[in-house]
């Protein structure tokens, strides 16, 4: 239960930070931090209490595995999710890297030119 | 006043996610389709971890798009960066002897860690993603130390490139020869907990890992050599 | 056949493949590059043949890895998916072809890269049958288009992209928990597995929040209102490239995705969830862009609008509850409404490529003397407003009649949008096609390509739906249709052209011949071929600064309104109206006031979507079949047929687009096409509101029409701009035509169809006359004419005989429409109404004398001495028109007794009630009124007076025009002397308060009043990325709130 | 047929000549109250002969050349299509050529022709004069078109026999006393119509001689007058036809005629001269309400 309050907490953390923060990489941060909280809930979904991680490498899970390991399907998507989330960051920063470039400025009140 | 509206807003939002969640007792059994994957994961895959069953090949495709989207990361990074006149806002100064001696120590290791890491992925917990990591993080080790360091770019991408091309080779190899893309079915399945075990996941994870490792690696080297010096 | 996943495997590998190959060989990661799309292309074609050949029947389930679903991941391609991918990727290709002429951005490997990816993410999305493999996708296309719209590395591009990203992760965090959580309440992650535990529609609270989550995930990808300030500033800020393809294609991926999803996820208050969205969405956007300076902007405004229209009508689609035929046609609508959009806006976005500067000032010329853009220009703005023949049109109609009655303010907001586009699309139309000609870029094969593609589809298209709805379209109209269009061949020579459009409409009367009926629709035919015909050869003169296209769209207007008195339904009349309005908007552009074409073209728009309206309230498409309830559908149309008439209030087009627009058009404009309206109001008196039932409506519709003829008159009086005035003038004969049809009885309608050839006569010549006086003149402006009389005696002449008629005194043609209107309203009773139109008549002459001084009469101005008689196409116009004033003043019967056939082929209408004597003439219950006796009397006597004038006038001496008896002075100048200007000033004095611009006014500050509205509701878009975001949030609570309620 | 076509010529130079005849008496009529002997009553005759016999005229073109032909059988047309004696084979005229509408609309066309020729003479006083009096007449129309319509309405009919018949059976059922305020508003407009005093600033006899046709002289000067006094004998008949029961005699429309054209030679000496703008705005409130009233009545009755 823990686990479920925690990682919504991260995520609504993270979102603090993107609505509130007026600097760009702690924008960028937040985003981060969403994806951590996200992650960590799709993780604590797929948790069953009492059982052992989904590798089958000793005999005795080969047989009724489904009553001893936890959901893998879960970790499977957070492995994929992860990753994404990398990715997401990695062009984030270049763009932030970019606009830094131009301005040498984070503050967002600088980057108002596009509206209405 | 934007902190307060944001937080009642943020308040809501909590609520009705924790609404959503609370349907799901945690910890609590509730199989669906992966109940499939478990029982009948050996049978089928032959492969000790069900995470990289799934991964590699129940949910292949999924791989083979995070490995798009890893790819497109780094290339949407060069590109953007290519033509950055990125300024670094300190003097950066130059490592210590002993970071220096210790990284050079440690980058054959972390390296061949790596790679043990996504050769045994069908096997035990870690897979491509995660050796490809491990290397990233030695060329990274190495690229702090030293300022000398550069690895050879345009090896890296022309592997980076061919470990991807080899994924989707494997993938239409399988639909070629066994039915449909990414079939673990071409080559022999062999046995269970042995390393040439599992059919075509070790290859692709193989060629995740590598993939993986230079992706990250010449993402990195992207960031850190774009900034110019003062 | 091609599996789909080749297509999905090739595409990525070539992507890596291009990544090593850029570090190697350019050239060749440029060849693969081009050679990848093509394959995608022709792939997705076949799969999309496939379906369309019946070789595939059912939606195709690729399973991947060997595992059936919901085991495995597997691709589930249909129809619809198929089109997609084929829309996709021909809008990558046509994009990619635009970036390699224009210069890719460095470094140009991996651009590539990014590109060839964000087209395959976007097949990804349409084809995968897999929740979470679909987020994959989704975020596959957002990192490549976040790289690609910060590809230009400006200031915007940046801004943008960081915005887009901060947005579209938040979103693409809200999918992932939904699908994540949907794992969690079915056990499943395939959408069909999914859909078919879900089959009975979500009962649960949960399952129905989850649903919401990931939707409004999926709404801020499709850029609903107010969550999409991140996509305007995308679609200005980027490269208009990445902008086409993620417009383009992106988009309507994620759309596709939308709907699929709603579908499987069958959630019960989805349908009022994509109303009020899509409704709100598709109004804000199109009433925000009123405002919007930049172009690019501008198109995504338009952008948004169009999507919110698509959510709009998925409502609808997948709406079970509705007839499953209305849900086909929507289905056909969105379709039709993709392609539509996709297309044209790629075009627009890579026309908007090539205009230097972003503001719509910039535009300025960018359409003289750039054919290639202004066919695609044009083409494009057409479709996106709707305008037929092109696709966009059938898109609005499907959709449209597909709504149930119920739902009918959805078709009121849908069309209200429709008029908004109008208005601002128009504006830049205007700007673009005013002003000097510019240069603009030459890069224009994909736009050209793309609206060409437009073009093209239109006769296919129509093959389809024109059957489906059955709406029969002449077909031999159609052919001369075509006919005209390809006039346009012979462009090189105007003479050419115009012998080749008098043979066409020579062709088009022996064709149509059969159709010249004593009715409604072959009396007006008559007038529409004869008149255009004659009309046509005047024509002729000054036709070398006439642009190519001016024959052409002549003759369309003429071919389209045969098409509409032709039309047995209301939708096909719709049509050839549509066809006819916006034709006519091109030449008028043609002329010198690019505001009054597009003060037209909302006006005109106004009345046509309010038509469109009440044809879909009336019970039976058919003319003339079913009862119709109530008096708004008789309103809604009546009001296209008012606004062509110009009737007041809604005349204030009128002035400026009939003395502005081409002079040869003009007289088109006058004399037929505002008839056009006549017809139209005929057929809705008779056929909707009945001749005898509805009094009070028709009561209101003469005084519309009488006061229409005052206040126009009034107008007139006081215009000092010889085609305006005529204008005004026609506008106020229209209204006394309109006061006839209002009346409801044999003698009004005899009147008003008397009046209606009649006003062709005499309006034609006097425009052809003007029309010759301004070619040689110079000016339209009168005070700068006087005493042409002695240059132009035939001119002069004609025109003299013209406003005769025009003022209606005997022993013209002109009065007998007048001796029958008074006589109908006397009959009838409409006593105010009856002296005001004397009165109206009464002031007519007042601008008649003011035409006939300020042009022929008074002195000859110094620099009109060398001016000779108009050309000779136009004098002989002159005559021909000449002939029948003067032969109806004698033998009304010509035309009367036609009219009475025509009058007693009507439902509740008889001849009218005139009995013909030999000594009294025309007779009723009334009065009488014998025309030959006071044509005879008058010929005869004038003659008798002149024959002994002549013999007893004393010795004649003719002296020069300066040599007037001036207070003993001697003048100097013909200008000195001339009265010109301020002609009624003193009767301003008098009665200046009634032409107080009101009208103009009020239209005006309901203009202005939107605008404010508009001004204040873009503010919502700070630019602030922290406030979009929060909207996000903000809007997903509402959703979840709002909609989650579960019955 | 011929017999009634040589009858109304003969009627017409009976007209021309009672016109001319009554100007003169107007003129005499104005010369005494302004204590001024004045001319013979028989002044525009030899006016008329004057010009007639003159030996050379000025023409200013082909428009200038015809107006005065224009003039006299727009006005000689008018004239002739008022029946002067109802009933009467001969002195009914060419009355079966139309009805009020006809003739209303008829009589524009002498004036259009006059306007005309008067525009091509170069004279910057004709247009002038010309626009006033179109201004004017948009003034005068309002009222006497309401009444116009009364009539019509009222009677049923549009013809001037018709009207004239339901005012037979004794003075009382004559128009002006049925309908007095539509007569009455009629004739205010009459003083329009006749361009006498207060209305007068159209032909400014004062400034400009004989108005707007200013450049006129001889024999083309000779028709106009002409046609000017046939014209207002025609408009007195119609006055006579409408609101004063019509003439059964020869002898009464001599008389009635003559009563219509006393009552602007009585306003013409006691006021003075309104401007333009004023005129019409007098005519569109006062004799218009007057008007309305009537108007007003017969749309309630009915």
């Amino acid at each position: 239960m823990a686990f479920f309050v925690a990682s919504i907490l991260l995520i609504l953390i993270g979102l603090y930070a993107v609505l509130v923060k007026r600097n760009i990489m702690k924008i960028v941060i937040g985003l981060s931090l969403m994806d951590t909280g996200v992650n960590v809930l799709i993780i604590s979904l797929g948790f069953i209490r009492g059982r052992t991680a989904p590798i089958v490498n000793v005999k005795d899970l080969l047989v009724n595995t489904s009553s001893k390991v936890v959901d893998p399907l879960p970790q499977a998507l957070v492995l994929t999710a992860i990753v994404i989330g990398v990715a997401v960051t990695a062009v984030a920063l270049s763009i932030v890297m970019l606009m830094y470039s131009k301005k040498n400025t984070l503050e967002i009140d600088e980057y108002k030119e596009l509206k209405w | 006043m934007r902190k307060w509206l944001a937080l009642a807003f943020l308040i809501l939002l909590g609520f009705f996610l924790a609404k959503i969640t609370s349907a799901f007792p945690f910890g609590v059994e509730s199989w669906g389709v992966s109940k499939h994957y478990v029982d009948k994961g050996i049978e089928e895959n032959r492969g000790s971890n069900l995470v990289t069953s799934i991964v590699v090949n129940y949910r292949g495709f999924d791989t083979l798009g995070e490995v798009t989207v890893l790819f497109l990361a780094a290339t949407a990074l060069a590109f953007l960066l290519a033509t950055c006149r990125c300024r670094r806002r300190y003097e950066r100064w130059e490592a210590s002897l002993i970071v220096k001696a210790a990284s050079e120590t440690l980058y054959p290791l972390l390296i061949l860690f790596g790679a043990y890491i996504f050769i045994h992925g069908h096997l035990t917990p870690g897979g491509g993603f995660q050796g490809g990591t491990v290397i990233a993080s030695a060329v990274m080790l190495m690229l702090l130390a030293h300022f000398t360091f550069h690895p050879n770019h345009k090896a890296l991408s022309t592997l980076e490139g061919l470990a991807g091309m080899s994924f989707v080779l494997i993938g239409f190899a399988g639909l070629i020869w066994g039915g449909s893309f990414l079939a673990n079915n071409i080559i022999p399945l062999g046995q269970w907990n042995r390393l040439f075990s599992a059919g075509v996941i070790p290859l692709i994870y193989v060629a995740v890992g590598f993939k993986v490792g230079f992706e990250l690696s010449g993402l990195i080297t992207d960031m850190m050599k774009t900034i110019k010096e003062e | 056949m091609v599996n789909p996943i080749v297509i999905i495997g090739i595409t990525l590998a070539s992507a890596f493949f291009i990544g090593i190959l850029q570090a190697y060989a350019k050239v060749w990661a440029r060849v693969i590059f081009i050679l990848t799309l093509v394959f995608d292309l022709l792939a997705s074609g076949i799969v999309f043949y496939g379906f369309l050949s019946g070789e595939l029947a059912r939606p195709i389930s690729v399973k991947i890895g060997g595992f059936p679903p919901p085991i495995g991941i597997n691709l589930l391609v249909g129809k619809a998916e198929a089109a997609m991918a084929v829309l996709i990727f021909s809008v990558a290709f046509l994009g990619a072809i635009h970036w390699f002429v224009k210069g890719l951005p460095q470094p140009e490997g991996k651009a590539m890269v990014l590109f060839l990816l964000l087209s395959l993410g976007a097949t990804g999305i349409t084809f995968t049958g897999d929740f979470f493999n679909l987020f994959v996708f989704i975020e596959i296309t957002s990192i490549a288009a976040y790289g690609l719209v910060a590809s230009s590395r400006t200031k915007g591009a940046l801004e943008a992209a960081f915005k887009y990203m901060v947005v579209g992760s938040i979103s693409s965090t809200f999918i992932l928990l939904g699908v994540v959580f949907l794992y969690k309440a079915t056990g499943s992650l395939n959408m069909m597995d999914i859909a078919g535990k879900l089959l009975g529609g979500i009962s649960s609270a949960v399952l129905a929040l989850i649903t919401l989550l990931i939707l409004s995930g999926l709404l801020v990808e499709l850029e609903v209102f107010p969550i999409n300030g991140w996509a305007l500033d995308v679609y200005q800020g980027a490269d208009p490239v990445v902008v086409a393809l993620l417009a383009g294609a992106a988009v309507k991926a994620f759309y596709l995705v939308f709907l699929k999803t709603a579908g499987f996820l069958p959630l019960s208050s989805f349908f009022s969830l994509a109303l009020i969205f899509g409704g709100s969405t598709y109004l804000a956007g199109q009433f925000f862009a009123w405002r919007q300076r930049d172009v690019r902007r501008l198109f995504g405004y338009s952008s948004v609008a169009q999507l919110g229209l698509l959510i709009l009508a998925a409502g609808f689609f997948l709406n079970s509850a509705l007839a499953s035929q209305s849900r086909l046609m929507i289905g056909a609508a969105i379709v039709l409404l993709i392609f539509n959009h996709s297309f044209a806006k790629t075009s627009l976005f890579l026309l908007a490529d090539n205009v230097k500067g972003s503001n719509v000032e910039d535009w300025a010329g960018t359409l003289r003397g750039n054919p290639l853009f202004a066919f695609s220009f044009t083409s494009s703005v057409f479709s996106i407003a709707g305008i037929p023949p092109m696709a966009g049109f059938w898109a609005k109609v499907l959709l449209i009649f597909a709504i149930p009655r119920q739902y009918s303010w959805a078709v009121a907001l849908i069309l209200i949008g429709a008029l908004a586009e109008v208005v601002y699309y128009f504006h830049l139309y205007r700007v673009a096609s005013q002003g000097e000609g510019k240069e603009a870029g030459g890069n224009l094969f994909s736009p050209f390509v793309s609206s060409l593609l437009l073009v093209v589809s239109v006769p296919m298209v129509w093959g389809i739906f024109s059957r489906k709805l059955s709406i029969p379209l002449n077909g031999q109209v159609l052919l001369l249709l075509g006919i005209s269009l390809g006039i346009y061949l012979l462009g090189f020579s105007r003479p050419l052209q115009w012998l080749g459009s008098l043979a066409t409409l020579g062709y088009g009367i022996y064709v149509l011949l059969p159709h010249f009926k004593p009715d409604l629709s072959g009396f007006f035919l008559a007038l529409v071929l004869f008149g255009g015909g004659a009309l046509l050869i005047a024509t002729y003169p000054g036709s070398k600064k006439l642009p190519s296209t001016f024959y052409p769209a002549y003759l369309v207007v003429v071919f389209s309104m045969a098409g509409v008195v032709l039309s047995s339904t209301w939708l096909s009349l719709f049509v050839f109206w549509e066809v006819m309005t916006w034709s006519s908007f091109l030449l008028i552009n043609m002329g010198e006031g690019k505001k009054a074409a597009w003060l037209y073209a909302i006006f005109s728009a106004a009345g046509a979507y309010a038509m469109l309206g009440g044809i879909y309230l009336l019970p039976s498409l058919r003319i003339g079949v079913g009862k119709v309830p109530g008096l708004l559908p008789a309103v809604l149309i009546s009001l296209a047929f008012l606004v062509k008439m110009a009737t007041a209030p809604l005349h204030i087009w009128a002035r400026d687009a009939y003395g502005e627009s081409a002079h040869q058009f003009t007289p088109l404009l006058s004399g037929i096409m505002s008839k056009m309206g006549v017809f139209g109001t005929a057929l809705v008196v008779v056929y909707i509101l009945g001749v005898s039932s509805n009094p009070v409506f028709r009561y209101f519709l003469g005084w519309l029409g009488v006061l229409t003829a005052f206040f126009m008159t009034l107008l007139a009086v006081f215009q000092d701009d010889l085609k305006k005035l005529l204008a005004y003038s026609s506008v106020a004969q229209v209204g006394y035509i309109l006061l006839g049809v209002a009346l409801g009885t044999p003698l009004g309608w005899s009147a008003s169809l008397y009046h209606t050839v009649n006003h062709f006569f005499f309006k034609a010549l006097l425009f052809v006359a003007a029309a010759g006086i301004i070619y040689r003149v110079g000016t339209s402006y009168l005070p700068q004419m006087g005493g042409l009389i002695r240059r132009m005696p035939l001119t002069f002449f004609a025109t003299l005989l013209a406003i005769i008629s025009l003022a209606g005194i005997p022993p013209l043609s002109g009065f007998a429409g007048k001796w029958l209107l008074y006589s109908a309203l006397i009959e009838k009773g409409w006593i105010f109404i009856t002296v005001v139109a004397f009165l109206a008549s009464t002031l007519a002459f007042l601008y008649c004398f003011k035409i006939l001084h300020s042009v022929f009469l008074g002195q000859l101005q110094e620099e009109n001495f060398n001016v000779k008689e108009v050309p000779l196409t136009v004098a002989l116009v002159e005559v021909l028109l000449l002939l029948p004033l003067i032969i109806l003043g004698a033998f009304p019967r010509l035309l009367l007794d036609p009219i009475d056939k025509v009058l007693s082929s009507l439902p509740g209408l008889s001849p009218a009630p005139i009995h013909y004597g030999r000594v009294m003439g025309a007779v009723t219950k009334l009065g009488h009124w014998n025309a030959l006796f006071l044509m005879v009397f008058f010929a005869g006597s004038f003659l008798i007076a002149l024959v002994f004038f002549a013999i007893t006038s004393a010795r004649i001496r003719k002296v020069g025009q300066l040599d007037v008896g001036y207070s003993g002075e001697v003048p100097r100048s013909a200008e000195d002397l001339h009265f010109g200007y301020g002609l009624y000033e003193h009767f301003r004095k008098a009665v200046g308060w009634l032409i107080y611009p009101l009208v103009t006014k009020v239209w005006k500050g309901i203009y202005e009043g939107i605008n404010a509205l508009a001004e204040m509701g873009r503010r919502i878009y700070t630019g602030d990325v922290n406030t979009y975001a929060a909207y996000v949030i903000a809007l997903s609570i509402i959703i979840l709130y709002i909609f989650s309620g579960v019955k | 047929m011929w017999s009634k076509i040589f009858y109304a010529f003969l009627t017409l130079l009976g007209g021309i000549a009672y016109g001319l005849l009554l100007g003169g008496i107007s003129r005499k009529i104005t010369a005494r109250m302004q204590n001024r002997r004045g001319p013979t009553v028989w002044q525009n005759f030899i006016d008329l002969w004057k010009l007639f016999r003159k030996k050379t005229a000025v023409s200013h073109g082909v428009m200038f050349y015809l107006a005065p032909m224009f003039r006299l059988v727009g006005g000689a047309g008018t004239f002739l299509l008022v029946p002067i004696v109802i009933d009467s084979p001969y002195l009914s005229n060419f009355s079966f050529g139309g009805d009020l509408i006809v003739i209303m609309y008829f009589m524009v066309l002498g004036c259009l022709g006059m306007a005309l020729g008067a525009a091509e003479s170069g004279h910057p006083h004709a247009p002038i004069g010309v626009t006033r009096g179109l201004s004017q007449m948009a003034g005068y129309e309002l009222p006497f078109v309401i009444s116009v319509v009364v009539l019509m309405i009222a009677d049923k009919t549009a013809t001037v026999e018709g009207i004239v018949r339901a005012q037979q059976g004794g003075i009382l059922h004559w128009h002006l006393f049925t309908h007095p305020f539509a007569a009455a508003a009629a004739f205010i407009s009459l003083l329009g119509m006749m361009t006498s005093y207060p209305f007068q600033v159209v032909l400014a006899p004062q400034e400009i001689a004989v108005g707007p046709p200013t450049e006129y002289s001889s024999t083309f000067l000779s028709y106009m007058f002409s046609g000017r006094s046939v014209f207002a004998m025609a408009k007195y008949l119609l006055f006579m036809d409408l609101f004063l029961g019509g003439a059964g005699s020869l002898l009464e429309a001599f008389a009635k005629t003559f009563l219509v054209f006393l009552w602007p030679l009585f306003i013409t000496n006691v006021f003075p001269r309104f401007r333009l703008e004023q005129s019409v705005r007098f005519f569109w409130t006062w004799p218009t309400f007057i008007g309305l009233v009537d108007l007003l009545r017969i749309s309630l009755m009915r």
